[in-house]
């Protein structure tokens, strides 16, 4: 436990054991070390646009690559599950656990910013398409001063999607980003250890294989190694990854977020650690 | 048909075609969005990087 | 213009012009004065409710006082609504106008606390009964160091409800407390001055008659006459307004949302003052 | 029928008594909370402060 400064990346609802993980952090900053807590929140989006009797909509790009398609309705329901619901219930509970939890989305305070980006090209039944009206953005720039300003004042931030999205006339829109690129944008920012809790124990070179797990990536040969063991979500959090080293974070951990002590056991070896 | 405007050259529409299609001039290569049909307005298609959320 | 420090309460979506009120906050900011806004959303959860196939529930006391009962689901969909949806966009449309604002709910850094009430007395079908597994709070304390801090880093706090309740075993649940009682509560530990925006004029002598605005209250008998000319949701704004005075708020204001400027008017005379 | 658990006198019930009513003691004036039914159990009803929300 070296770590002065960490950003924790919560997965999804069924990837971590939210009391168990809490409890980890709790203790953390209990100890002394500075947390930053992140989460996205996809899944409680798209059952919650089911229970308001909408379907998320999911595009293909021409090179086959899935994302979400983000509409105005769709970022409306988005702003509803992951800074009300998730962000609340998450502060809610480190509070419970006697932690001084801050929730922000990154449009508070300018924290996240870049470019709306609102045009992507989809390939439609076999037919190459623009569509407009895309709530996403290219996360460019994060205001650190307001998470520092908060955690030199004991404060734990809990910082989830949407960032601060900039459109060419000036105005601001709320505009969905990608969590693990969040955390690794925050970890850059703030020089700190970024460890990603997932529900697999690490990056494995065989996915079916959990004793296949990559401990350390440091050569080149071991990142070639890496990029070829990432596969499918896994190849953007390995992305992810890579922006947040070379935005001067030291380490990146991906590690079991249903271990016991999971941000604890990954600072003192378990998972993959990426340098 | 539709002329390209990058080359001048016939470019052939599908009967269904939809604005926001992408479509290739065969003779320059051309990439050409589909900005109204009937009548057909073309624009050149833009280069578009991928931002993907949540 | 003589406040340092004021407190915004926007009221409902149809009670206030947003661009109006944000517009004349972002002057105000850009001018030098510390602005907390604040908001509620009930009609917004209401809404949700009913899009998520379920009604809202509102219960009478023995007394005859109706008010929401909020059992756990609804807790949820007001999560989802307050600091998800409402505050996403207030704080949104605040950055366009060059507002540096960021979103906290009372939960947020133990902002708003006091003890969980979860059984209420309520008076069904003639009956009088019990209901437990309310999601409400009496609010009690206000920690005036993360608004103060936000506010001296040139941030715009905007905070709605939830508060943090706290339950008898020491755990914390996000509860629900009245939007006017929390701009008071802030504007009493801020020392400064509260600013009520609804669709009314200010407090009227006749409701309807817009012209029976009472202008000034100070002594005993304008507080008499205030007493009597409060009305249905009046009533608890008169008692937001006595508790936020009593808590060291030098003026409570009540004015109309819907005027030019609406913020800057009352502060200059529009409305009702209350001193 | 049940006996008051204050005085002892005799309070009366309906037939569809439900948990969670609050019953008056026509004798000594207390009120009872049902917490039970069939068995009736019976409490002294909680004041309570009400607190609404918005
Ligand atoms: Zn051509
Ligand atoms: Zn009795």
């Amino acid at each position: 436990m070296t770590a002065s400064t960490i950003v924790v990346k919560i997965g999804g609802a069924r990837a971590v054991n939210p009391t168990e993980v809490l409890d980890d952090v709790a203790e953390l900053v209990e100890a002394g070390t500075e947390v930053v807590v992140t989460h996205g929140g996809s899944t409680t989006v798209d059952d919650t646009l089911e229970q308001l009797g909408q379907s998320p909509e999911y595009v293909e790009t021409p090179k086959g690559v899935v994302g979400r398609f983000t509409d105005e309705k769709t970022m409306e329901v988005f702003e509803m599950v992951l800074p009300g619901l998730l962000n609340t219930e998450l502060v809610t509970d480190l509070q419970s656990a006697g932690v001084d939890a801050v929730g922000l989305s990154g449009v508070d305070g300018g924290l996240l910013t870049g470019p709306r980006t609102s045009a992507v090209r989809v390939l439609d039944d076999g037919k190459k398409k623009i569509r407009r009206g895309d709530h996403s953005g290219r996360l460019e720039s994060v205001d650190a001063d307001l998470l520092s300003s908060l955690l030199s004042d004991g404060y734990t931030p809990v910082v989830c999607p949407p960032m601060a999205g900039h459109e060419q006339d000036g105005q601001i829109t709320a505009v969905n980003t990608d969590a693990d690129g969040v955390a690794a944008a925050i970890a850059g920012a703030l020089d700190a250890t970024v460890v990603f809790l997932t529900d697999v124990p690490g990056i494995c070179t065989d996915p079916d294989d959990a004793t296949s797990v990559v401990e350390t990536v440091e050569t080149p040969t071991d990142w070639e190694m890496l990029s070829d063991a990432a596969e499918g979500f896994m190849s953007r959090k390995v992305m992810a990854i890579e922006n947040a080293l070379s935005d001067g974070a030291p380490e990146a951990i991906v590690a079991d977020g249903g271990a016991t002590k999971p941000v604890t056991g990954a600072l003192t070896g378990d998972g993959t650690h990426v340098h | 048909m539709v002329d390209c405007i990058e080359c001048g050259a016939d470019v052939s529409l599908y009967d269904d075609i939809e604005a926001g299609e992408i479509l290739d001039c065969g003779t320059c290569g051309v990439e050409l969005e589909v900005l109204n049909v009937d009548p057909t307005e073309l624009d050149t298609a833009p280069e578009l990087q991928q931002d993907w959320g949540e």
